[in-house]
């Protein structure tokens, strides 16, 4: 059982040119195992900034960050992104110049961790079992719908048996009917292969749907405001959406986040003038 | 910003400490090549105060001047013209792309021989040059305007002429932005050209004599002027483009 | 007598995209329509603004065939489409200007108005490069209102805007709705948005697509979250989502 | 097309053949070019017969594809330094910045004092061109690459030499591509005028000698030729990045 998160007193200050933005202030949540946490915000609150830290992109200038104990971000330490928490990106990032079965395999291979074959074998299973993909195995990612492309990155990332999976907006440019199918498709998943997700997103509906927990974040400077429990169940199915408990969930969460919408809006609109 | 120009700074103190030493001791080729200081002292005692040098320079920039200003004047508006007709398109756009890969310097002798005065010849030789990239420019941008801004102006009861005036125009004006600042540094560079083979004025020329009289000084004055000429006029496009595009401050 | 109707209408590109599609708007409705991505929605769109015109069939305004562009129809495309190189306040005067209804003093009064009305009085000398996405969706709908046209066609115009803003244009749009009562013809593929801000709700499927469903969505506005969570908000729901997503819920692997 | 020369020709034959205007008399008709560029015995030694026009079609492209190779070989690498670190760039691109104004034929006079002959002065003078270009270009490729791509190779376990292989040289493929063909273009131009200011042979020299010997129709012949090899060398590099890049082809048939 590994996978268990946890963000203690995390802030970041960055100070370009001098003039000091705090983005991040003491922000602390647990993540156990094998559990599925939405990070739910306004934009400008942080959500990517963490999200940085966690992967190893950028460092913290507060708190510490570890991952089963191992120490992922401290002030002072060195961020060193790695496959224990892989990240799929909210525009993707298959590379565009390699084929699908290339893009998948990238990982094990440079890390030498499977044999050429191994990777192979793992790779079309994997593929196959994320609705018949492995059809695609010699295609480019260009020749890929939206849908297929964000699937084959999630395998590519499920390649490297990340105890972690840190998901950024990952549905954001879709339109509504594939981002259905592409929940589905992350909850089956999450049942499968038993992977914590950190799961970032602007939009509250999609949080209470696919998580265990959802993680309220203040505008700017970003700390955790509300954490929500979703007691909705598992195996989570569409007709929850339209179920009582679901609504009521949604109307409590709804409130919180809206007030930080609503300033981070006005804020937003300040700026422009 | 501050860390790059530290790192600039290093980098041209090390060329110019290399070129000193190259001519200082005379390296292979670099026997008639002077040092830095030699080219500056030339230049303050010699050059600064001669009227024929600063002569050369105003020959060359009206050179430049009346065949670039006359390749916008005449290629904005065939460009205009290729993007939006179609049948002029056919006709015309064929002999357009045939002679655009044609290298201006290559219109020398024809030039000489049309036109009656060698004046006349160094100037079409500007002129064809930047003539070329602005119709294409142009064309490319008329045709890469995005239809939901023109159904849009249909929709409004907009005119063609008011299409024309207000939204395929102001839409291709970073496109002619592209084709003047491309257009002005290969009018500069055949300008030079021309004036090594076919004048006896202008800084292409001065630069011409001074390796014919094998004075390295003159070489690289010419050199380092017809530099500044040509980076002076690139910053009279680019604030000529500026003004042109206020939405993009 | 219905506002906007469309008969038989066909539409084949390299392959049939629309075939034999039939509806009607009611005067002064807010009827939204839904359809996976790639299903002719923009289309549809596209031919009652007179940009496109179909292989088959008929649109009609108010009785009077659609065979053109004109002010009585604006179309607010999904990506926005101001003139980035006017600013805000000659984008809305080009209507009235281009149109010759209006003068130019009596142009930019009316503009004026409007963006008085829209919060974005301010920044009527901004360019829409220097505004954010709400604020250029405002703009757009200004544009469009100052020419007072019979039919709105909205084709997933907050889609891309992060959820918060969209949202909160969602309510904007409500609101100047609840004014003037245009008809408006609004596309998405978000079943929240849907039943955020329709009267009725058109499903377009299939391929080649034709209406599907059409579905009653009889609750009051302005849609409070009391009333997004109330029995009969979540029977509309069901009721849609089983038209929408029936077939591919089954097969939870299906490709849309 | 086709419409389009024969009327350019036509065009071209009226004004020398009855136009007075002296000027115009003197210029070579396109009947008196085609059928010297054709004859076997040309009444000036060059046709596609003769082995002198070979001659200097192969010192122009021998001078083009030194230069071009060279220029190739040392631009790339350089590039990508530049695009990929920021402290090398400090460096390079100060220096780049200083160079690049001056003309490149403004280095002929300079460069035949340095090199000898003029072989090597205008070998590198058409370097020169080429490696401006392909620096440039191939910088501006590796800073326009997406850096989620980068990161996306780190949270893969790839080190510093994978990212490079992996990343950096396929991303910023296409930008080299155009650089590529804007250096060839850039290197045949400035070959040209090099040949006509300082060499022996060649196709610029060529020019430059027929209108010193008065022979008109070999001027035009000289012009097309070089006007061909750009063309046709240009051509050469598109489809090889073609076929280097074959990702780059939109969807085949999967609908978004």
């Amino acid at each position: 059982m590994s996978g268990a998160l946890s963000i203690r007193g995390v802030g970041k200050t960055y100070d370009p040119e001098g003039a000091s933005v705090e983005a991040l202030r003491d922000c602390s949540f647990e993540v156990r195992a094998e559990e599925f946490v939405a990070i739910v915000g306004p934009s400008g609150c942080g959500k990517s900034t963490l999200l940085n830290a966690i992967a190893g992109f950028d460092t913290v200038t507060a708190g510490q960050i570890t991952l089963d104990g191992r120490l992922l971000a401290q002030p002072g330490l060195a961020p060193k992104p790695g496959p224990d928490r892989v990240v799929v990106f909210q525009h993707g990032a298959l590379f565009p110049w390699k084929t699908v079965l290339e893009n998948v395999t990238y990982g094990p291979l440079r890390q030498k961790a499977l044999s050429r074959e191994a990777a192979r074998a793992k790779a079309l299973e994997l593929l196959r079992a994320s609705g018949g993909l492995d059809s695609t195995a010699a295609s480019y990612p260009a020749q890929l719908s939206s849908g297929m492309q964000r699937r084959v990155e999630i395998v590519r990332a499920l390649m490297n048996d990340p105890p972690l999976l840190l998901l950024d907006e990952p549905f954001r440019a879709m339109d509504g009917f594939s981002k259905a199918t592409m929940h589905q498709h992350l909850l089956d998943l999450h049942r499968r292969y038993r992977k914590t997700i950190v799961f970032i997103t602007h939009d509250l509906d999609e949080a209470i749907y696919l998580a265990d927990t959802v993680v309220v974040m203040t505008t700017r400077p970003g700390t955790v405001k509300e954490i929500i429990r979703v007691g909705l169940g598992r195996p989570r199915v569409p007709q929850m959406l339209y179920s009582r408990d679901y609504a009521e969930l949604k109307r409590s969460a709804a409130q919180s986040v809206h007030e930080e919408a609503r300033r981070a809006f006005e804020r937003g609109e300040r700026e422009q003038a | 910003m501050k860390r790059l120009n530290w790192r600039g700074a290093v980098s041209i103190a090390a060329f110019i400490l290399l070129w000193t030493l190259l001519a200082r001791l005379k390296a292979p080729g670099f026997a008639e090549i002077p040092d830095p200081a030699e080219v500056s002292r030339a230049f303050w005692s010699k050059y600064l105060p001669s009227a024929a040098y600063w002569r050369s320079w105003a020959v060359s920039f009206e050179r430049v001047g009346y065949g670039f200003i006359l390749s916008q004047l005449l290629g904005i508006p065939l460009g205009l013209l290729l993007g939006t007709r179609r049948l002029f398109h056919e006709i015309v756009f064929p002999v357009v792309e045939l002679l655009r890969p044609i290298p201006p310097l290559a219109w020398v002798p024809l030039s000489i021989l049309f036109w009656p005065t060698a004046e006349l010849s160094i100037v079409f030789i500007t002129f064809i040059g930047p003539f070329f990239i602005i119709v294409i420019n142009v064309h490319d941008a008329v045709r890469g305007i995005r239809k939901e801004h023109l159904w849009l102006a249909r929709s409004l009861g907009a005119s063609p002429v008011r299409i024309f005036r207000r939204i395929i125009l102001p839409s291709v004006v970073p496109a002619i932005a592209v084709g003047m600042t491309l257009g002005i540094a290969v009018a500069w560079n055949v300008v030079i050209a021309a004036e090594m083979i076919a004048s006896d004025a202008g800084l292409g020329r001065l630069t011409w004599e001074g390796y014919v009289s094998h004075t390295g000084t003159t070489v690289i004055i010419g050199m380092i002027s017809i530099g500044l000429a040509g980076y002076l006029s690139t910053l009279i496009v680019t604030y000529v483009e500026k003004r042109m595009m206020p939405w993009q401050r | 007598m219905a506002a906007v109707s469309v008969s038989g209408v066909s539409k084949r590109y390299a392959k049939d995209v629309l075939e034999d599609v039939s509806f009607e708007l009611e005067a002064a409705a807010l009827t939204v329509l839904m359809g996976p991505s790639g299903c002719g929605k923009t289309t549809l769109a596209c031919m009652l603004a007179g940009y496109i015109a179909p292989d088959a069939g008929r649109l009609a305004l108010e009785g009077r065939p659609i065979t053109e562009a004109g002010p009585d129809r604006i179309m607010v495309f999904q990506e926005t489409a101001l003139w980035h190189w006017m600013t805000v306040l000659d984008n809305v005067m080009f209507g009235p200007r281009a149109s010759g209804t209006m003068g130019p003093a009596q142009a930019r009064k009316k503009a004026l108005e409007l963006l008085e009305r829209f919060g974005l009085r301010d920044f009527k000398d901004r360019y829409p490069g220097q505004l954010s996405g709400g604020m250029r969706r405002r703009v757009e709908l200004a544009q469009a209102m100052i020419n007072n046209p019979k039919l709105m066609i909205l084709d997933e115009p907050f889609r891309g805007l992060d959820v918060m803003t969209r949202e909160l244009m969602q309510e904007y749009y409500l609101k100047i709705f609840a004014e003037n009562r245009m008809t408006t013809l609004f596309i998405t593929s978000e079943l929240e948005e849907a039943l955020v801000v329709g009267e009725r709700v058109l499903v377009l499927d299939g391929t080649p697509a034709r209406i599907a469903h059409s579905i009653e969505v009889d609750l009051p506005y302005p849609r409070t979250p009391e009333v997004l969570a109330s029995e009969r908000y979540l029977d509309i729901k069901k009721r849609l989502m089983a038209a929408l997503y029936l077939p591919e819920q089954q097969t939870a692997q299906g490709e849309t | 097309m086709l419409a389009g020369y024969l009327g350019a020709a036509a065009l071209w034959y009226a004004c020398v053949a009855w136009v007075p205007l002296e000027s115009f008399r003197r210029l070579p008709d396109p009947v008196a070019v085609v059928t010297e560029w054709l004859s076997p015995q040309p009444t000036y030694g060059i046709s596609i017969f003769t082995e002198a026009y070979y001659k200097h079609i192969l010192y122009s492209t021998w001078r083009a594809s030194a230069a071009f190779a060279a220029a190739t070989l040392l631009g790339v690498p350089l590039g990508v330094c530049i695009g990929w670190s920021r402290s090398f760039s400090g460096f390079a691109s100060a220096l780049l910045g200083m160079l690049r104004p001056v003309p490149p034929l403004a280095w002929v006079p300079l460069a035949i004092l340095i090199f000898a002959g003029s072989e090597a002065a205008v070998i590198f003078v058409t370097f020169l061109v080429a490696f401006f270009a392909t620096t440039l270009n191939t910088a501006v490729g590796v800073k326009s690459i997406d850096p989620d791509f980068f990161r996306a190779a780190a949270c893969l376990g790839a080190s510093r030499m994978d990212i490079l292989l992996d990343v950096v040289l396929p991303g910023a493929l296409p930008n080299i591509f155009t650089g590529l063909q804007i250096a060839m273009g850039a290197a045949w131009f400035s070959l040209a005028a090099g040949e006509m200011i300082a060499a022996q042979y060649g196709l610029g020299f060529l020019i430059m000698e027929a209108y010193n010997l008065i022979q008109f129709p070999t001027i035009v012949i000289a012009m097309a030729t070089l006007g061909l090899l750009g063309y046709l060398s240009s051509a050469l590099i598109r489809v090889l990045g073609n076929r280097l890049m074959r990702w780059r082809e939109q969807s085949l048939g999967f609908a978004a």
